[in-house]
């Protein structure tokens, strides 16, 4: 059966949009809050005009109080609600750590199974927009570290859209990060897109010298290098991890049964990161398979400087992917 | 499975409904003396098995304090819900969480209200819409606000009653909570159980205004204050609460002032406070007060009295042996409740 | 070059000491006159700087709160401190850090006053005392706290001030800093920039008791309001609070009712609020209310004014060339300052 | 020349209070805050008899208002002070987090170099106790992502003392991590014991087969399963990190260029740790070296449940290491 896929140009920012408002429409249960949602149509215009169709109870406006919306999210979802929780960047969300950390992701077992907590957290990640030391974090890696929350880290249109309905209906803590960055690309989306599977890394494209293993921006920086590097004869196979906790192991350990080769690219810092947990993982099950020792390039080991020139240099760019997959490719082990 | 039959009868006396004023019959002074007395015995046993290493981490007791939890949650309607503190035993029991399945989440039994993995700090029980057993101060606040808020979203008129003491005033989180449950006008009943001590920081040490209640005007919250070692004061003040939260589905503020009678914990010295502050205190042990009134008044009598020791000493001694002869849950089954588990049938 | 000379006389003319009682003389009027609308001025040339992508990232804009930076920071000695948010360009010119270093900051060069490394948001500068430039809302709270509280232990009889939005009052931190500040006796003033909302959301959405003020009793805070958009009646509330503190060595808290005339940053569509309310505002305009008034008085004059726009260009030129000519960190140097360097001779 | 060295018998919880005590003695500087440190003696006994010493003001005790004297130890800090805050438990700092990681570690370098933030932060961490999940964090290898702190996590008594002193000499923000599980731990200590070296990891055992990588607690497990497996001839080499950020890779490469095979224990959770962290430095450094690819023995990824069998079994165990360490040095790749 061939039926015409009908498709809509939009944005990853109107993608995240429509995938809010058809989970508004769908379920009663759903609502979304946080600073600025409502009135002033989202921080980075992503909840524009929901107010308007959804009423201030639905798409609530919070005051600067990221411990407590947060913790009543948890609660509400306690109650059967279904909260989206938008914590307007990644960099304020520290403020509500403890109820991430000491209740969201632990009530379930303390309780002894009887409490999950269906709450959604939205936020927005990333350097590269001159906004220096305090509004530039890339915690996603970090964050998954811990056990109890999933990690959600949509890089395309399709994710952005699709990662949003399997997280409501996920029972338990899910922490979706948009990385600001990705808002004002462009592309197609199906009329009625579907949702993805959350557990899985998506091989984005596909090679046999080398995979990279990636996420959220790096991904597009890595698909750039990838086509820069096949004009010269590389084959790079790119892997979108997609979701960070849990970690799908089995695509890029598949991949790297092919390749022989891996280089993680991560915009978070280098140490104790989700780039070093995947190169350990791939030593711990993939050791022989191995050509070459796994690289990594991740952001660099600062907070990120205001000036343009230092932020570039501190974040990773296609350039030094090109280098260095040139470099694992010739390099004999 | 004797212990679980205690708790039926338990359940049935929990929900004594409040009357208003202060009035009481003899069944009723009856129950609240037992409910106090079950409390105090339940804990002191508590205290002797920790001494001999059955129960262990932390244990917080509530000793001095019962007419709080005695004189407040009996008012609670079964669809309310309550969120506790770490020194919560008092609430879960007044509750109507059985004194065994306590009793087990304090071995580590897998027969606990909490499968053993919570502990005394963290009682939970689905049923009774018991969230906890909150063990990081004002961790409570947010979580409150959201169960509140949740159940306004569905139409639901319940209350949210949230405990919690005079210490966790400083931290943020009293302050963001107090504005969005007033913002939002939520039906929440903030129960402050100002016993004086933060562990060792006395009050006039960690606030600027000693005077808890006052400070809830910065957010337009009706707010009160009352003798917590009265049983029926509490319940009067709490009689009010409710009425005033389920009249106007806005929130309450109620500051019990009481004391605890023990150490902070099983880990403390007790270097802060004179031994005659706490004698004291001791004379207004809530339970003494209100024998000796009701007795005075009729409504309780020595015999009464014996009665009442006889059966709560019954249920803490099959809360024990409950315990005793609970399981523990197998190694193998560790990494469950990190995830929830798919529903049968999926 | 001439960017750090003008830094001189702009140095020179900022410190104004406050004058009790609003009273005013013609050099006194013509000073904060030439402070607010350097600050206006400095502040759409950025504006203008943004759209040329000269400076990138957040640019927030102090437009129509001018009177409340230039009432209030003169008051202060050098030695005292100063904590900002990240709507800082007007504290920062107050306060005496060079035009051209600010503008240079904003720039990304490391001629700027934090190296290019903060950017607008970021604005610090050592030598008064001025530490930042903070980004996230609420931040400041407990940095100002520790800054009063280290001067107090070693005997200093600094003030430590520090500025704010309305919207920060929600924050826990607020809660908790105003509370230690009290219970500390330090001496703090608080200064609540009210400008009615936080980016879209309106004081009364976000706050159930809107009368910031107000709040202050829960901390026994000595607090006060004034109107913000004059600058004389800053001016003198700031008077009342530092001699307030100076004397009693407790924090004060004056919250100042303004009003931002642009958008909270320079992405913001102003869905939130009507034009007619900014039109309104901006009747209230502080550059205009006070030189109308000025004028009235003979303080100042239309040639005054003439001299004082004329001087006010050149220092924003200046600072736009000293930017402009300002030179790019070396990328080898990226990461500096993420740990100190050994001094020299170590 | 050779002086008799005096010693005298003391705990870990009493070579914290000497270090303590003699900070407060040696510069006028330096003062200790946190909730309880005053009159409770501390919540672990560490500061008892401090307040009594040096009065309210150096031994101060705070309301429960973590985020705020933490901060609060920040600007102090600025003005030349020298403050020991110490934050009661690990548990609790997510609370302060944000002023850890938006103000203490970013400040000098938003400042562009001007302001240097000299705060010691102490806090107990781990777990075994029978806490429960928000009692029992074991969250030093996590802190050790940020740049801009050091992280330190004194073992042995003599580091529990020594590790305070050039932590207060630091210009920059240092965080001490104790477990609590040490204080009581009873030993030998100069009666002018000298400072450490905190850049430097220090091998607690020497031997030729595997080198065991750890800090904390986890020392003292893989000592003891050393000397077990000393007794059926494994030799091997412990290494104890002391300093988690920044790391001294120097010593534990140099180990493994001896031994071949490395062996990390961590009480941390697993995925993106310290311990994935350093098997992914020994892969990018040592790759050729290594006989037998890294392995970790790390915390369960479960918030810690109260039963203690379900604990023990959730934190590395001495009988885990032994036989993780045969299973190495048997295994031939
Ligand atoms: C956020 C946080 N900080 C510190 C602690 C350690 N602690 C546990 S109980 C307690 C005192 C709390 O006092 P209060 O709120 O008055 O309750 P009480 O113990 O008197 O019932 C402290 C400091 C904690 N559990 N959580
Ligand atoms: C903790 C935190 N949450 C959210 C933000 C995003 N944010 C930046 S400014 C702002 C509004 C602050 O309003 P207010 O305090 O009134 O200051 P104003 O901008 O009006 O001067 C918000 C929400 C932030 N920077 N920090
Ligand atoms: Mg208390
Ligand atoms: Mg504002």
């Amino acid at each position: 059966m061939e039926a015409k896929v009908k498709t809509t140009s939009t944005t990853y920012r109107g993608a995240v949009r429509q995938a809010i408002r058809q989970a508004l429409l769908d379920d009663e249960r759903v609502f979304i809050m946080g600073e600025d949602v409502g009135m002033y149509g989202g921080c980075f215009a992503v909840t524009k005009g929901l107010i308007d169709e959804f009423g201030p109870d639905r798409v609530r406006d919070t005051p600067l109080s990221e411990s407590s919306f947060v913790g009543a999210g948890i609660g509400a979802a306690l109650t059967g609600m279904r909260p989206i929780v938008e914590i307007m960047t990644v960099n304020f969300s520290m403020l509500a750590l403890d109820q991430i950390l000491n209740t969201a992701a632990t009530l379930l077992h303390m309780s002894g199974g009887q409490f999950n907590v269906p709450l959604v957290i939205r936020t927005t990640s990333g350097g590269g927009k001159q906004l220096a030391a305090q509004h530039s974090h890339a915690l996603e890696g970090w964050y998954a570290h811990i056990p109890g929350i999933k990690v959600l880290s949509p890089a395309t249109m399709e994710d952005a859209y699709g990662m949003l309905k399997p997280a409501l209906e996920d029972p338990d803590p899910v922490f979706i990060f948009e990385n600001s960055l990705l808002y004002n690309s462009t592309g197609e989306l199906l009329s009625h897109p579907e949702s993805v599977d959350i557990d899985k890394a998506k091989i984005r494209r596909e090679g046999r010298d080398i995979t990279i293993i990636t996420y959220s921006i790096s991904l597009l920086k890595s698909l750039e290098a990838a086509k820069e590097l096949a004009k010269e004869g590389i084959e790079v196979e790119v892997i979108d991890l997609r979701t960070l906790r849990p970690l799908d192991d089995d695509t890029y350990l598949q991949s790297i049964a092919k390749t022989h080769r891996a280089l993680i690219v991560d915009e978070g810092w280098r140490s104790g990161s989700i780039s070093s947990e995947i190169a350990t993982r791939i030593m711990e099950n993939a050791f022989y398979e191995l050509d070459w020792p796994v690289q990594r390039i991740c952001r660099e080991e600062v907070p990120i400087p205001y000036a343009k020139h230092l932020e570039e240099a501190a974040l990773p760019q296609t350039k030094q992917i090109i280098e260095k997959v040139k470099e694992m490719v010739n390099a004999h082990g | 499975m004797t212990a679980s039959k205690k708790t039926k009868t338990n359940k049935e006396k929990k929900r004594t409904p409040g009357k208003a004023n202060g009035s009481i019959d003899k069944e009723r002074a009856r129950d609240l003396y037992r409910m106090m007395l079950l409390i105090r015995n339940f804990e002191n046993k508590s205290a002797e098995l920790y001494t001999q290493e059955k129960i262990r981490g932390f244990l917080h007791l509530y000793n001095g304090e019962e007419a709080v939890a005695v004189g407040t949650i009996p008012h609670l309607s079964e669809e309310d819900n309550l969120v506790g503190t770490y020194r919560e035993h008092a609430h879960a029991l007044t509750r109507g969480i059985s004194a065994g399945s306590i009793m087990a989440e304090m071995y580590g039994k897998q027969e606990g209200c909490s499968r053993g993995r919570g502990g005394s700090m963290h009682l939970f029980d689905k049923k009774t819409n018991f969230y906890g057993g909150n063990a990081i101060v004002g961790g409570g606040f947010p979580l409150a606000v959201g169960l509140a808020l949740g159940d306004v979203m569905q139409g639901k008129d319940n209350i949210t009653c949230c405990f919690f003491g005079e210490g966790a005033v400083a931290e943020g989180e009293f302050h963001e909570s107090m504005n969005l449950a007033s913002l939002w006008k939520l039906p929440l009943i903030f129960i402050c159980e100002n016993n004086l001590y933060a562990m060792g920081t006395a009050l006039g040490r960690s606030e600027a205004v000693t005077d808890i209640s006052r400070k809830l005007d910065s957010y337009n919250i009706k707010a009160d204050w009352v003798d917590g070692m009265d049983v029926l004061a509490v319940d009067k003040a709490m009689t009010e609460a409710v009425k005033y939260v389920r009249e106007f589905r806005k929130p309450y503020f109620l500051e019990a002032r009481t004391y605890r009678f023990r150490a902070h914990s099983m880990f403390d010295a007790e270097l802060y406070r004179e031994k005659k502050e706490v004698e004291e205190w001791k004379k207004k042990d809530p339970l003494v007060l209100f024998y000796k009134r009701m007795k005075k008044q009729g409504l309780l009598t020595e015999k009464d009295k014996e009665k009442i020791a006889m059966e709560v000493d019954m249920i803490v001694k099959e809360a024990v042996e409950f315990a005793e002869q609970g399981t523990w849950e197998p190694v193998e089954d560790l990494t469950r409740f990190v995830y929830s588990e798919p529903e049968e049938g999926e």
